[in-house]
């Protein structure tokens, strides 16, 4: 701690002066309109428990359902209202108080969020694919959650139809928590905003039908590590209010850049780093757990294995979203003065997560396993775009995590078509031949693993090239060439999983695809078409993200 | 006129694409075609040749330019024939032969299915030898070059369902190779000397090139030579002619003892100028010629097999040739004029040699011939006086033209000159020898006919007048061709203009020469006719010396190319498979491999426990604060 | 704006994949002749595309030039040189034989079909049809990154093709086959997405590159071009360098060069004949074109300074290439082997950097092409009537099978080299050019002549004669059909070898262009040509 | 009294935290020890509060127990029913899910 504060009597009266000199709390005025997206989520969620309450329960899943539907596409529209508005770009600025940005950034990656929330409804709300019980569809989520995995209760439960609408709701405020996480302009709405998305989906984590017991430990793993997490974060925002003085991002960057007004309590913080690079680490480590980055990644392949494959996929789509918005505010708007203190670190971190993401994935042997150590992989090739530091980076970021969500969402809701009788056959081996039994499911998924292997023609071959652009304009040529390399590496795990499906004999008793409901149908056909559209013809998003790429502070 | 040179090249070719495209529906008439146009080819040949002799003797070349055939920056390869009095002799001799054997197939292949295929073949050898005597330039004398060399391997291999022809045949084709691998050489090294390989430009410039590039020419006189030997059977490169008498006998003739076999002598009397201007390429040349002089000889003794006998023989003979175009001015017109005369009594002798095995269901063992005068007269007539022929009996062709190249190989001079003399009067005394003991074994002395392999009994006879006919004009050819081309040195002053030529000064007078021919030509058929003559020959042939096996092996060369080359080449081949597989693709493989034992090990990393994880995340926030804060310290 | 041909060539195919793709399951027949019939029109518009270019024109012709991705300086940028155009027509011309050769390989088994919507035979033509879309695409690029794309995403369906239609004939059985055949594939797409990947990490540095100098980045190969000659660009000698080992890795692990090489055998042996066929003879030959237009072209100073170690690796791809044809026992690995070797004189003449070296090269791309089509789809002929692919396993053949055996032949004198047969012609200008600055490396790759003989005459000889081995007496000859793919290639063969003078024509004037862009040019004679 | 005697208490409440985190098997006390590093961030945030003479670290302490209490209604719906599952709290037992 800083030698300045044991500076004796002349610390004492400025511990009082400044006690005596506390603000008022001013009146809040908080512009209702910009922040429309979320208040809209945020109160159809409401709407949402009302309805668990009073709506009868054969009704509730409709209603539920529609709500979510109608609540999110509303938001959706109201985020493109206030981008056509020009709030994305020149009337870009900060909103409630200073808390919550809203400006490009902000509103790309809410309206990314959005439309991959909206698809995920689709996929939470699919009831064809398990068989029905007492007469009745089921979707992936439990009869009644509280209930013993095979116990009486839960026998009884499902007897009694009962379903878990309320996933429908909590979903809504995970979004809601989303929408305010990549906007949040200080750190205490930061913090607020993580945990109001991540309690949802601890929760909906715990929520599997099927495998029960691997999703209760699913969501125990999550919440725990999740909390440990956020102490970090916390920890982190405490420090950085001490070096500051300010939560609010412009008030830190004003101080690190050194051209806030110098209060006698700052100029005795400010003369020690190590509140601030402390901090900085350690927020840095509770936003790169989210995102899922080496070593902090260790949670997901759990976490994606044992949620309900449905929350699976919005989860890792949507939170990265989110957590890469945020990350890179914090960077870019807050720390752009620290960058060379935090870019080696970011570096090291970036490499660590490509190979180690794909290197590891090479081994696995279940689908949804698999997958997630995909997504660690990704995560580092998006913080090489992150590490650029530069505008294009930005936009670099932005388009990579649209295309990526995509096609992670269409990919996991391939992945809960593939059935045998003990529910979702995730183990690899059961895929083999899929290819021949159901070509249309294979080649769909054989899309998204080439758009995640980054071939030519697909999102994933844009993104990649855009983020790997920006890092080498940035001069970070060698992280693109160890990028490049663990590309190459993952591409071999997803090659296997094309092999296997379409070049292996299908076994006899492998399991078969359900024919899905439109809904699911309809989410998977989304994941095609923005994978091929962003692969194909990426211009219109490349300048819509490259529009977007400014930050306000 | 100069379309007719297309022709000539046209005709058998014409032939050669309708009958092996032409399906079954050639299979009566196919043999007729073939000899049709041959005999075409011969006739243009004859027009042109008239002609010729109808012009003045230095004006007598025609050029004709077809078209332009690899039009690359500073590399126009050109299709244009180049007719002059050498060519013209190769055309005769080609299409006359040529037609002869034609005409001698029709019977010898009658029985055999695919006999339309093999007139095909033949017609395919004619127009590939056309082309690489009428070539204007090297490239296009390299494509006849192959294209006889394909014509050979196809012709060798014909009766394919024997291995033992399949294998002669693949030989023939991978010794030739290495020859042309020297004349491609060759030509490249014309290529950037002269920026050309045109006749027309290279040679003329030979000898002024050789005062700054010394060097190069004579590169390119080794790898000429290296070519001549590949399809000359000259030592180092002749070990496939034997194998090669596989084939059937009119192949043997026509392709393995009259024309293509000569090639390599065209090669150097047509590259004359380039091996006057470099000195040591030229003592090179001699040197192969008169090591296969009697090597060829040597083996010639040793062999039972009639054909591979012969086979010695040509090879000895070539050896004559090559060593007399080693000689430089004195030595090239006779070396075309051997090889002229060769061509008669050579295929003759073949021709003979096949008729013999015709009446004798094939077999070719000479110990199981005998006294086979009586029933062939006409064979035995024409064999004989091809027999003589070869020899140098005093009046016949062989006479002339080879006491020329002994007496030339004396005019050398010099040291040089008595070892080339000797070794050539040697040779004629070891061909005197091999070649009697041929006569003898087959025509002379008791009947050692047994059945051949299903039980039949031999019935030697006379071969039918398709057969025969030709072999009586190829006897004439044998008997008269090298008086008529000495009276009044006719050849020479035909050949002249073209090739040069020089009295050389021998150091031995004529008379000498002749008569020292003569006396080795005794004693040669003399130990012949009492080793074989006098006593009744074997049916099995005795153990004999180490020398007599070496030869029947000839002289272990063979053995030599199998264990260094077969052998070596197959050890190589086979470790090289092995590296390929483990080292090339092992590095690939094991680096794979290794990814994949690290992601194992990465993977326990992820144990299920949350604490564990837990300590992850710790740690990895200490090395995420430690890094930040040490970045500042540095 | 005129009509857009180039597209058009491209267009075509892709549609017809869709087309063909989209016929119905039973269909099975239509599906074979809609993808046919879309493949000859390819090759209709190929030949006018050939007819239209003028060789005495400018350097790239029926450009078309759109911005396709303007962030990443992507332009839709297509053109032709004398050497594009003449490797789109070969592409065009080998398709509809590839086709008609696997008219029957993916034919479902016998028996009804489980997987009813499994349309292995609408899927085998249309991805046939797509790989030609692409490597139309690819060679008409003039854009680095629209070369790049395509370049890599021919893995995709050539994958397919490898992994999901190989070879029923293999000596370990079904279950073997099945797993040989998905380990060819993917090593592959693993060899060659490596390959692509680390051209990618150039392409990128490339770009860097531009938008440091230029501004924007751009990838038109024309911009580049007319920056650098103006003054405006100019890479350093490391960068360039780099940047030329990266994309000269991906060409090289495609074409392939020694010790890359080794992918080829695997893919070749386990892929149905018309599938090898497209490897060796059309996918392939982007590696070898895109050296000659895109290494030499954007770094001319790197191409020189990695020149030695080039040659010296193209050396070892001939000899030894040849060396390991001669140890197989499988027809297709020796071929594949031979292709090895090929591919490495091809090399040699890229980098001998002469006229005729790089003529040659050119015209050994198009003669391999054709030659290695004829030889392997005569082998797969043979192969599918003994059902096996060992060497040892056949003898005799031309006994029953007398033209087979003679088409065989001519496929393996081409591949020798024979004079009059199109490929001596380019083979003997690699090596002259080759000989005329390297005389020593021409020497040594003059061996490879005679390996090449060894290795084709050792398979004839093992499966074409002696007497008939078991398993062989019933050998049906060739069908029409089968003549109809063989006789054309034959012919073609045989025209390009006595006449090759009208595609030396086209290539020439690019091959100047190209030598222009390296600064080199062809040693003189040691004596002045007489006038 | 020093200021910067709070914070050395709020590091080393937080490092109580984290190593029981570490150390306790079971998920109730592994949670409370979470609680005890929000709280000692609290702690820190009061102190900073105090020290820079604003009133933003004080509501951030608010708002920090606000959610802390909210993570606990979550925390223990979670851990409750996973031990009505298990009839273990243990958070080594729940270990289905590795490699």
């Amino acid at each position: 701690m800083s030698a300045a504060l044991h500076t004796g009597p002349a610390v004492h009266s400025m511990w009082t002066s400044a006690a005596s000199t506390t603000d008022r709390f001013p009146t809040p005025h908080i512009e209702y309109a910009q922040l429309s997206p979320v208040l809209i989520v945020f109160g159809v969620a409401m709407v949402g428990v009302l309805a668990e309450a009073f709506v009868p329960r054969r009704s509730r899943y409709t209603a539920q359902v529609v709500l979510a539907i109608v609540g999110l596409a509303a938001a959706f529209a109201a985020v493109v209202a206030l981008a056509e508005k020009g709030y994305g770009t020149t009337k870009a600025h900060i909103a409630a108080m200073g808390a919550v940005a809203v400006d490009g950034p902000a509103l790309f990656l809410q309206g990314t969020i959005l439309l991959v929330a909206l698809v995920a409804v689709f996929t939470f709300a699919e009831r064809r694919l398990d068989p029905m019980a007492h007469g009745q569809h089921v979707d992936s989520f439990a009869a009644q959650g509280s209930a013993v995995p095979g116990g009486d209760q839960e026998k009884a439960a499902v007897r009694a139809g009962f379903t878990t609408t309320e996933v429908f709701p909590l979903l809504l405020f995970a979004v809601g928590g989303m929408l305010i996480f990549p906007a949040a302009n200080d750190l205490l709405t930061l913090f607020v905003a993580l945990e109001v998305f991540s309690l949802p989906l601890y929760i909906l984590c715990a929520l599997a039908r099927r495998n029960r017991l691997m999703s209760q430990e699913a969501a125990v793993k999550y919440f725990l590590l999740g909390a440990f997490s956020s102490a970090f974060l916390l920890f982190g925002i405490a420090l950085l209010y001490g070096y500051a003085g300010s939560v609010s991002y412009s008030g830190i960057s004003s101080v690190i850049d050194g051209t806030a007004k110098i209060t006698p309590a700052l100029a005795d913080t400010t003369g020690n780093d190590a509140l601030l690079l402390i901090g900085i680490a350690m927020v840095t480590v509770g936003l790169l757990f989210k995102v899922g980055a080496v070593p902090f990644h260790m949670w997901t392949p759990d976490v994606y294995q044992g949620a309900p494959t449905p929350v699976t996929g919005f989860m890792a789509a949507a939170t990265k979203v989110a957590a890469f918005g945020a990350l890179l505010r914090l960077l870019y708007v807050v720390l752009p003065g620290m960058r060379w203190d935090w870019r080696p670190v970011m570096w090291g971190v970036a490499i660590a997560t490509m190979i180690a993401g794909a290197v590891i994935a090479v081994t696995q042997t279940d689908v949804k396993r698999l997958l997630a150590y995909s997504s660690v992989a990704h995560a580092g090739f998006i913080l090489a775009g992150v590490i650029a530091t530069d505008k294009d980076g930005v936009s670099s970021v932005l388009f990579y995590l649209a295309a990526y969500s995509f096609v992670t969402l269409g990919a996991f809701a391939v992945v809960t078509l593939v059935r045998d009788a003990g529910g979702e056959a995730t183990h690899l081996s059961r895929w083999a031949g899929l290819g021949r039994r159901s070509p249309l499911v294979a080649a769909v998924f054989a899309v998204f693993l080439l758009a995640f292997a980054g071939i030519p023609l697909t999102s994933g071959f844009a993104g990649k090239f855009a983020v790997f652009k920006a890092a080498a304009q940035g001069g970070a040529m060698p992280l693109v060439i160890v990028g490049v390399i663990s590309s190459a590496i993952a591409a071999f795990f997803y090659i296997r999983v094309i092999v296997l499906m379409f070049f292996s004999e299908p076994k006899a008793d492998g399991p078969s695809v359900a024919v899905p409901s439109p809904l699911t149908s309809t989410a998977i056909a989304v994941g095609v078409a923005v994978t091929l559209v962003l692969g194909l013809a990426p211009q219109y998003f490349l300048d819509l993200a490259d529009k977007a790429g400014v930050f306000v502070r | 006129m100069e379309t007719l040179i297309g022709l000539l090249v046209a005709a058998p070719l014409l032939g050669a694409g309708v009958l092996l495209t032409g399906g079954r529906r050639f299979d009566r008439t196919g043999h007729l075609l073939g000899t049709l146009f041959a005999l075409l080819s011969f006739v243009f040949g004859m027009v042109l040749f008239v002609n010729m002799l109808g012009k003045n003797a230095d004006d007598r070349a025609l050029h004709s330019h077809l078209f332009t055939w690899v039009p690359v920056e500073g590399f126009q390869a050109q299709v244009g024939f180049q007719l002059d009095q050498l060519s013209m002799t190769f055309v005769l001799l080609i299409t006359g032969v040529g037609t002869l054997i034609h005409i001698y197939s029709i019977g010898y292949m009658e029985h055999d299915e695919r006999r339309r295929r093999f007139f095909g073949y033949l017609n395919l050898f004619l127009a590939a030898m056309l082309l690489l005597v009428l070539a204007d330039n090297y490239l296009l004398l390299y494509a006849g070059w192959e294209g006889v060399g394909l014509a050979s391997y196809l012709l060798i291999g014909f009766w394919q369902h024997k291995p033992s022809a399949a294998t002669a045949a693949k030989k023939a084709f991978l010794v030739n190779r290495v020859g042309d691998m020297g004349l491609s050489i060759g030509i490249m090294l014309m290529f950037t000397t002269f920026g050309s390989f045109a006749f027309s430009n290279v040679l003329p410039r030979a000898a002024q090139a050789a005062g700054t590039q010394h060097a190069t020419i004579t590169g390119i006189g080794f790898m000429l030579l290296l070519a001549a030997c590949g399809k000359s059977a000259q030592v180092p490169l002749q070990s496939w002619l034997g194998d090669a008498m596989e084939g059937p006998t009119p192949v043997s003739a026509l392709i393995h003892a009259a024309t293509m076999v000569t090639a390599g002598v065209y090669l150097i009397v047509r590259s004359g100028a380039i091996f006057n201007a470099a000195p040591d390429a030229q003592t090179a040349v001699v040197t192969v010629g008169a090591v296969t002089l009697l090597f060829g000889a040597i083996v010639g003794c040793a062999k039972d097999d009639i054909k591979k006998a012969l086979a010695g023989s040509t090879m000895s003979q070539i050896g004559y040739m090559i060593m007399a175009a080693g000689l430089g001015p004195i030595g090239y017109v006779f070396a075309i004029m051997h090889l002229v005369t060769h061509g008669f009594f050579k295929a003759g002798l073949f021709l003979g040699a096949g008729s013999v095995m015709h009446g004798m269901n094939d077999e070719v063992d000479m110990r199981r011939y005998g006294g086979l005068r009586k029933f062939m007269p006409i064979t035995f007539v024409t064999f004989g006086l091809g027999y003589l022929a070869i020899i140098g009996f005093p009046g016949l062709s062989g006479f002339f033209s080879k006491d020329k190249i002994i007496e030339a190989a004396y005019a050398k001079g010099g040291t040089e000159g008595w070892i080339l003399g000797s070794a050539a009067l040697l040779g004629a005394a070891i061909t005197a020898f091999y070649m009697t003991r041929v006569m003898l074994m087959t025509f002379f002395g008791e009947k050692r006919w047994v059945p051949d392999a299903e039980g039949h009994e031999p019935h030697p006879h006379e071969s039918p007048k398709s057969m025969t006919v030709p072999m009586i004009i190829l006897a004439f050819g044998s008997v008269f061709a090298g008086g008529l081309f000495s009276i009044n040195s006719s050849f020479v002053k035909w050949l002249e203009p073209v090739t040069g030529h020089s009295e050389g000064n021998s150091p031995v007078s004529t008379g000498t020469v002749t008569a020292a021919t003569m006396v080795c030509l005794v004693i040669g058929v003399g130990i012949a006719w009492l080793m074989y003559g006098r006593r009744s020959v074997p049916a099995v042939a005795p153990r004999g010396s180490l020398v007599t096996r070496a030869a029947r092996r000839d002289l272990l060369q063979d053995d030599f190319n199998h264990v260094v080359l077969v052998r070596g080449g197959e050890h190589l081949t086979r470790s090289l498979v092995y590296l390929d597989h483990s080292l090339v693709d092992g590095v690939v493989n094991g680096s794979a491999a290794s990814v994949g034992g690290l992601s194992g090990r990465l993977r326990r990393l992820q144990n299920g426990y949350v604490r564990s994880y837990a300590v992850s995340m710790l740690g990895g926030t200490a090395v995420v604060v430690a890094a930040t804060l040490l970045m500042r310290a540095v | 704006m005129s009509f857009p041909l180039l597209t058009a060539t491209a267009a075509l195919p892709a549609v017809g994949a869709i087309a063909t793709a989209a016929v119905p399951a039973a269909r099975r027949v239509a599906a074979k002749y809609t993808a046919l019939a879309f493949s000859l029109g390819t090759l209709v518009l190929a030949i006018i595309a050939m007819v239209r270019f003028d060789p005495g024109g400018a350097r790239y012709q029926l450009t078309e030039s759109h911005t396709w991705v303007k962030n990443f300086g992507l332009h839709y940028d297509l053109g032709v040189d004398g050497i594009a155009v003449v490797m789109v027509a070969l592409t065009a011309l080998l398709i509809p034989f590839v086709m008609l050769a696997g008219w029957h390989d993916a034919d479902p088994l016998e028996g009804p079909d489980p997987n009813r919507r499994w349309r292995p035979t609408q899927g085998f033509f249309a991805l046939i049809l797509l790989v030609e879309a692409m490597v139309v695409l690819s060679f008409e690029a003039t854009d680095v990154f629209l070369f790049y794309i395509f370049f890599e995403a021919m893995l995709i369906p050539m994958y397919f093709l490898i992994g999901g239609f190989g070879d029923r004939a293999h000596p370990g059985g079904e279950e073997e086959a099945a797993r040989q055949r998905s380990y060819a594939a993917v090593k592959f797409l693993l060899y060659n997405l490596v390959g692509g990947l680390i051209m990618l990490a150039a392409i990128i540095g490339l770009y860097a590159a531009t938008a440091r100098q230029l501004g924007t980045g751009t990838f038109s190969l024309q911009q580049i071009l007319d920056a650098r000659a103006s003054g405006q660009f100019k890479l350093g000698t490391d960068t360039e360098r780099w940047l030329f080992l990266g994309f000269f890795f991906a060409f090289a692990v495609k074409a392939p060069l020694w010790p890359l090489h080794t992918w080829l055998p695997n893919a070749m042996g386990e892929a149905t004949s018309p599938v090898a066929v497209l490897i060796t003879a059309v996918v392939d030959k982007v590696g070898t074109f895109a050296m000659l237009r895109f290494c030499l072209q954007l770094f001319p100073e790197a191409s020189k300074w990695a020149t030695p170690v080039i040659l010296v690796l193209a050396l070892i791809s001939i000899i030894y290439g040849a060396l390991l044809a001669v140890g197989q026992r499988d027809i297709k690995r020796l071929i594949a082997y031979a292709s090895v070797s090929h591919f490495g004189f091809i090399i040699l003449g890229i980098f001998a950097m002469t006229s005729q070296g790089e003529s040659g090269a050119t015209l050994y791309m198009v003669n391999h092409g054709i030659s290695t089509a004829a030889l392997m789809l005569v082998a797969g002929f043979l192969i599918t009537r003994r059902g096996s692919r060992i060497i040892a396993d056949f003898g005799g053949v031309q006994k029953v099978a007398p033209v087979l055996a003679g088409t065989f032949m001519i496929g393996g004198l081409a591949t020798l080299s024979l004079p009059g047969l199109a490929p001596f012609v380019s083979e003997f200008l690699v090596l002259v050019g080759t000989f005329s600055r390297y005389p020593v490396l021409g020497i040594i790759a003059t061996l490879g002549i005679v390996l090449a003989a060894l290795y084709v005459l050792v398979l004839y000889q093992r499966t074409m004669t002696g007497p008939v081995k078991a398993g062989i007496e019933g050998m049906a000859d060739l069908k029409v059909r089968e003549v109809v793919v063989v006789a054309p290639l034959i012919a073609l063969l045989l025209f390009l070898g006595v006449y090759p003078k009208p595609v030396a024509d086209i290539v020439n004037p690019s091959v100047k262009h190209t030598l222009s862009d390296v600064h080199k040019t062809d040693p003189k004679p040691a004596l002045e040509a007489k006038k | 009294m020093n200021p910067a005697n709070y914070l050395y208490l709020a590091a080393l409440l937080f490092t109580i935290g984290a190593a029981g985190v570490l150390i306790r098997r079971n998920a109730i006390v592994v949670f409370m020890c979470v609680e005890l590093m929000l709280n000692a961030c609290n702690l820190a945030f009061v102190t900073f509060s105090r020290l820079h003479g604003n009133l933003d670290g004080q509501v951030i302490a608010f708002f920090t127990m606000v959610v802390a209490a909210a993570e606990v209604v979550v925390g223990l719906a979670i851990i409750v029913s996973i031990y009505r599952t298990r009839h273990s709290a243990s958070v080594d037992d729940a270990n289905l899910m590795k490699l």
